[in-house]
């Protein structure tokens, strides 16, 4: 094993871990600003990709899939917003667990009423494709070191945009005390409606950029939202910046989890083995760390009060 | 003079950089009503929660009843006899008000680890419970939800639980916050006969009521105890006045 | 046996229950078609349905119900097929857990059950039964002719991975019962994994010269075109799983060049499967998969069967069975001594037909291959 | 009697009505059917002790409801393959008796929920919630990969286990014991509920700062609670797996979690018969629903919805109006 593959799986953690946190954090802000769990999360980054594969499919331009990507999501989250979600804001989280489990259902069968069981295709641009060579002779997907790029992109403007903006101080205002911002003559519906889609298209991005390069299916989003929800509280739920931390540190977890540990009991185990105890340890690896760390940390990394 | 029932000494706790109490000696002696007065945010909560159990100090030391309670948790010092009234109604609110005092009861009995018992039938339980109803004046709305009772009524049945807790002092957090000018009147005439049951550590705002019952008075501003006496003595100190005097110039 | 006395007793206690069988023969059809996977039910059913509605038989009745991919819901519909529909012969299942926790339940209630996709090594060795047959492949059937393919094609040290679960141990098991080269590198991933990055760091570093997978579903398609991204160009060699119709369409180009195993192509020189793939795609508006054309097959078997012998006379019936005289789409189909196929498996490369993405047979990997279980079962 | 005791009665009557009439119409499917609806109605009462009862929202109690099958499976796996469960430190044999496995179901499953419940009680809310799921996914997780036990392909019993006096391969006779199991876990909740463990777990749900003020500690209460609610949650997955004759991971996925919160939140948060007519409802909605349509899925969710959103109390609050404080 060389440090070259090391370094490279260190960057697949970390590209992993950014499309984590695209999910991530759209989850942990509508938690925060309006204290919901919303199951749902999955079905719009699931309805990002489709709509990106159906525009590409139509258009063949992957910037208009994209766009299309995130106009769709949130659109799906403004409508379920206004209809649905809204009426939940005041229940208690187990009701909200429940209507978004039904969403959940609503949505993968009605995505698959209109497209069909079969997976979609969606590829990567082809200006993105192959490899760019890196320092010490790394060779890496030019498409994947693009995803590190949007991911920390998305990442900083999103810090911008709540430490500086007035929307993100409404945000902000809206996570410490929901009646002050009442108080302050702040249209607290349409703040809701603007988080929620904001986090919705977030969702929609991410769905999209990693359909490029895996299934366009449906149920494609539930595996992820377990993972982003793990995400979130590991890093303290209502904290972006603790879901950027989460998001990696389970990225780098899974990733090198997956890579170490196989190796690590080979060392001490016969080599059939050692495959088998540490790839079942491997997939349990993100959810001991979450464990791990609520039981030091109750409320997460970033989870003051 | 005996020992006092509550011996508070000490007591420090900062959050951060503030510190909400500093250095606290207090004291509860059997047979009275001890007050404890300050302006908001002088940390009174603070103290109680300290006394309680429910924040544990930086600093300072909590005796109950000749020992040495610091290191025991909230529900250890209620089984001590330390019964707590809260400044928020903190009652079972879907239960009946009977099912509230049964369960003070039953605390105080300990045996709660019981699965197959019919606890509301139970007699023992049942005679402590109308018993401290019958003292507050609750017993025709024994079967009442709790959350259909009045403000005053919940006020009435906090007391009641805490009087099942055969308490050897009462920590009262703001008991006639919310009361109208009859309830308070009322609720007073009850406390000035309970101190003879067991002490009162009184935290309250109404003044009217604080000087008609209390026999000594402690002064709280920013989490230190500026003043400690009688009525009188309370009345006359200057450091008092100004603290107060400028609270309401606010 | 000690097994097979517990078997005779609940055979017995489910005759007990059974009652007198009217004319002609029900087949109940339990299949995946809502939800992950739906799409291997649909091509089952399709592919089964169109083999019934040419036969135009008014005899045969089937009733289909959807186990959505759960163990526990096949189990209760096999329960109801069998207890309220009264149906003489189940098929339908794709998946090999469900599989497993059906058939040896229909089996022992003397109900004949068809597979025409899992075949589990349990149910091919000593799990076997005279009931039980199976129309597609036992498990290991495909990995074994890649493995065969890999010797010939000269590569000699691949890389192999597979979920870890029993279906991807089995199948890399049956990759290394042929392949006589070295391994580069063993991986088990997660089951449902979609990022193969690590994965592919791991090949890249090994310093393989070929890789061997069985992803089946949306692993497959996320891995191959994580394969193509990541700009390695050793050869690639997979089962048919990933390579079907159904799928091929959503990898597209990263798949072209691709050779992969099946125990059919449409392309097979044969009258039967030329007359199946144009009246598949004209009823359906589809090329057919490998699972339609197992469906197929399972239908025209089942059919055969019906011709030669009364469904009321299991010894005749089975007979009937077992002799396999049907047109395969596959040419060449016989049953082996535990009642799984004899059959030969090919070798195909994924091409490009105008805008369709398809397979093309370029050798046979295996000839007449039975399975490594057969010897374990004693009937 | 009260409006809920008379749904109650009205409830158990139609639970046992459906199968009897079934048997005299030779309808075994909906004799299945119904033993189904039993035995996730066993697993709703055993959640419904730790969320309505304790308000601990667990997402993970798959994991108990797939360990009670597990216990069964394995037990019985040894029994019909002949091979001991283990022989050191001493031989233990696997057995086929559902007075054995249901004891061993019950304790494996207790201990699990008492482990996994001291460590995720130490978080509250939402975080509560999370962590139950992550214990929930790691067992998931760690069956898919224990290949000697079958791995994701799960375990075939090829005949149920038996119990003395009855032939468990009878559908009606295999419903026979599911049904009593049900009563009598119905039972002992039923009088849990109003003994004093009872009286001071569902005033902890409502306010744990009472509990304290009274002496007493809330964590106690909500970790006994939780042990219990898992130890009948397995107990319901011993029977599940009998019925189905199988066991495989599908029974701790988090969709199964989802599924028993369903039948709690169905029926109706807190009240000991609600998980009950939840899963009764649930498994009338899955078979009707699923033969209307392929996409059924679709109307269930607007159905789950439509009781969220509009029947707060699930059908009990419906049908039954406000919970009655009993004394």
């Amino acid at each position: 094993m060389s440090w070259i593959l090391l370094v490279e799986q260190a960057l697949n953690g970390l590209q992993f871990g950014v499309m984590l946190f695209l999910m991530a954090a759209g989850l942990t802000l509508i938690f925060g600003v309006m204290g919901l769990i919303n199951l749902a999360h999955g079905s719009l980054y699931m309805i990002g990709a489709f709509a990106a594969a159906a525009v590409a499919a139509a258009t063949g331009s992957f910037v208009l899939a994209l766009i299309a990507s995130l106009a769709a999501a949130a659109l799906a989250g403004v409508l379920i917003e206004a209809t649905i979600i809204r009426r939940l804001y005041d229940r208690d989280h187990l009701d909200q667990v429940l209507a978004t489990f039904a969403l959940i259902l609503i949505f993968s069968e009605g995505t698959r009423w209109a497209f069909g069981s079969f997976p979609l295709f969606l590829d990567r641009p082809e200006a993105l494709s192959g490899t760019v060579s890196l320092p010490f002779g790394i060779e890496y997907s030019r498409y994947r070191l693009a995803l590190i790029g949007v991911g920390l992109a998305v990442a900083a403007g999103l810090f911008w945009m709540i430490a500086k903006t007035r929307v993100g101080i409404r945000i902000r205002a809206g996570e410490n005390d929901r009646e002050m911002i009442a108080a302050l003559g702040v249209d607290i519906s349409r703040l809701y409606t603007l988080v929620f889609a904001l986090g919705a298209a977030l969702a929609g991005l991410a769905g999209a950029l990693i359909g490029a390069i895996q299934s366009v299916q449906v149920g494609m989003g539930e595996p992820v939202l377990i993972l982003a929800f793990v995400v979130i509280v590991i890093g303290g739920i209502g904290s972006v910046q603790g879901a950027l931390v989460g998001a990696i540190l389970v990225g780098l977890t899974d990733t090198l989890g997956g890579f170490l540990l196989p190796k690590a009991f080979a060392l001490f185990l016969s080599p059939a083995t050692a495959t088998s105890v540490g790839s079942s340890l491997a997939s349990m690896s993100i959810y001991i760390l979450m464990a791990g760390v609520l039981l030091v940390r109750p409320k997460g990394l970033f989870g003051g009060a | 003079m005996t020992d006092p029932i509550l011996k508070v000494r000490g007591l420090t706790k900062s959050f951060g950089g503030l510190v909400a109490t500093r250095d606290v000696d207090l004291d509860l002696h059997a047979g009275e009503i001890h007050a404890l007065i300050g302006p908001n945010g002088a940390g009174k909560s603070t103290l109680v929660q300290l006394i309680s159990g429910a924040l544990r100090p930086d600093t300072g030391s909590v005796h109950f009843d000749g020992q040495d309670v610091s290191a025991l948790t909230t529900a250890a010092r209620a089984r001590k006899g330390m019964a707590r009234t809260f400044q928020i109604s903190s009652l079972a609110m879907e239960y009946t008000v009977l099912q509230n005092v049964v369960l003070g009861a039953l605390g105080r009995r300990g045996d709660v680890f019981r699965f197959f018992n019919r606890v509301m039938k139970d007699q023992q339980l049942l005679e402590v419970a109308d018993k401290a109803l019958a003292q507050v004046g609750l017993q025709d709305v024994r079967a009442f939800r709790t959350s259909d009772l009045s403000h005053g009524q919940r006020r009435q049945l906090e007391v009641a639980v805490a009087l099942t807790m055969e308490p050897k002092a009462f920590l009262m957090d703001e008991p006639m916050a919310g009361l109208g000018a009859e309830g308070s009147q009322q609720l007073q005439g009850f406390l000035d006969q309970l101190r003879h049951q067991a002490p009162i550590l009184l935290i309250e705002h109404d003044m009217d009521a604080v000087f008609a019952l209390a026999d000594r008075i402690s002064v709280l501003v920013y989490g230190e105890i500026i003043a400690t006496g009688t009525v009188d003595e309370i009345r006359g100190n200057p450091a008092v006045r100004e603290a107060y005097l400028g609270e309401s110039a606010e | 046996m000690k097994l097979k006395h517990l078997l005779v007793t609940a055979t017995c206690t489910a005759l007990l229950a059974a009652t007198a069988q009217a004319e002609g023969v029900k087949v109940g059809m339990i299949t995946t078609l809502s939800g992950g996977g739906a799409g291997l039910g649909i091509d089952v059913r399709d592919g089964f349905m169109l083999a019934v509605e040419q036969a135009g038989r008014s005899d045969l009745e089937v009733v289909i119900e959807d186990d959505q991919r759960k163990p526990d819901v096949a189990v209760q519909l096999a329960d109801k097929m069998i207890q309220s529909e009264k149906v003489d012969v189940l098929t339908g299942i794709i998946w090999s857990n469900l599989a497993m926790a059906v058939v040896p339940a229909t089996v022992a209630q003397n109900k004949f059950y068809l597979s025409p996709n899992a075949g589990p090594s349990a149910l091919a060795g000593k799990g076997c039964h005279k009931n039980y047959f199976n129309v597609a492949w036992q498990n290991d059937n495909l990995h074994e002719a890649a493995g065969a393919y890999a010797n010939t094609a000269g590569l000699g040290n691949s890389f192999i991975l597979a979920p870890n679960y029993p279906a991807g141990k089995d199948a890399l098991t049956g990759y290394k019962r042929f392949y006589e080269g070295a391994l580069a590198g063993e991986l088990y991933t997660k089951l449902g994994q979609t990022d193969y990055a690590s994965e592919i760091a791991q090949i890249r570093a090994s310093g393989a010269d070929s890789v061997y997978f069985f992803l089946p579903g949306g692993m497959g398609i996320s891995f191959l075109k994580q394969y193509a991204d990541s700009g390695l160009d050793l050869p690639v060699v997979g089962p048919a799983f990933s390579f079907d119709q159904g799928i091929l369409q959503a990898v597209g180009a990263a798949a072209l060049g691709v050779r992969n195993t099946s125990q059919w192509s449409k392309d097979i020189d044969n009258a039967t499967n030329a007359a199946f793939v144009e009246s598949f795609a004209a009823k359906y508006g589809r090329l057919p998969s490998l699972y339609a054309s197992q469906g197929f097959d399972t239908a025209n078997l089942l059919i055969s069967a019906m011709d030669k012998a009364d469904v009321a006379d299991q010894d005749a019936f089975r007979a009937a069975l077992q002799a396999a005289d049907f047109a395969s789409t596959r040419g060449d189909f016989a049953f082996g001594p535990n009642n799984h196929p004899i059959q030969d498996i090919y070798v195909r490369e994924v091409i490009q037909e105008g805008d369709v993405f398809t397979n093309k047979i370029i050798s046979v990997g295996l000839e007449d291959r039975g399975d490594a279980y057969a010897a374990d079962c004693k009937m | 009697m009260t409006r809920e005791s008379f749904l109650n009665a009205v409830l158990m009557g139609f639970l046992l009505v459906v199968p009897l009439a079934a048997w005299a119409l030779d309808e075994p499917f909906i004799i299945t059917l119904t033993t189904r609806a039993v035995i996730f109605a066993i697993a709703g009462v055993g959640l419904n002790l730790a969320l309505g009862f304790g308000g601990l929202v667990s997402f993970g109690h798959a994991a108990f409801f797939g360990l009670g099958g597990y216990a069964m499976g394995i037990l019985a796996y040894h029994a019909q393959t002949y091979t001991p469960l283990m022989d050191w430190p001493f031989v233990i044999e696997g057995t086929k008796s559902m007075l054995v496995i249901w004891p061993v179901a019950i304790v494996a499953s207790g201990l699990a929920a008492l482990a996994i419940g001291a460590l995720s009680l130490r978080t509250s809310g939402v975080y509560f919630i999370m962590i139950t799921l992550a214990f929930g996914q790691m067992f998931f997780y760690f069956t898919i990969s224990w290949s000697a036990y079958g791995g994701e392909d799960g375990l075939s019993i090829y005949v149920r286990n038996s119990f003395p006096g009855l032939n468990t391969m009878d559908p009606i006779q295999f419903f026979a014991i599911c049904y009593g199991v049900l009563v009598l876990v119905l039972a002992g909740v039923q009088r849990l509920a109003h003994a004093s463990f009872g009286l001071a777990l569902r005033a902890a749900r409502q306010n744990e700062e009472r509990l304290q003020a009274v002496g007493q500690v809330p964590y106690r209460l909500y970790l006994t609670a939780f042990a219990i609610s898992g130890a009948i949650t397995g107990l319901a997955g011993a029977l599940f797996a009998d019925l189905n004759r199988f066991v495989s991971p599908s029974m701790l996925s988090w969709q199964t979690s989802g599924e028993i919160m369903v039948f709690v939140i169905l029926g109706g948060v807190g009240r000991v018969y609600g998980p009950v007519a939840g899963a009764a409802l649930f498994i009338l909605l899955e078979h009707t629903l699923g033969g209307l349509s392929p996409y059924w899925h679709v109307y269930l969710g607007a159905i789950l919805l439509g009781v969220v959103l509009f029947a707060r109390g699930g059908i009990f609050g419906l049908l039954a109006g406000r919970e009655v404080a009993h004394d």
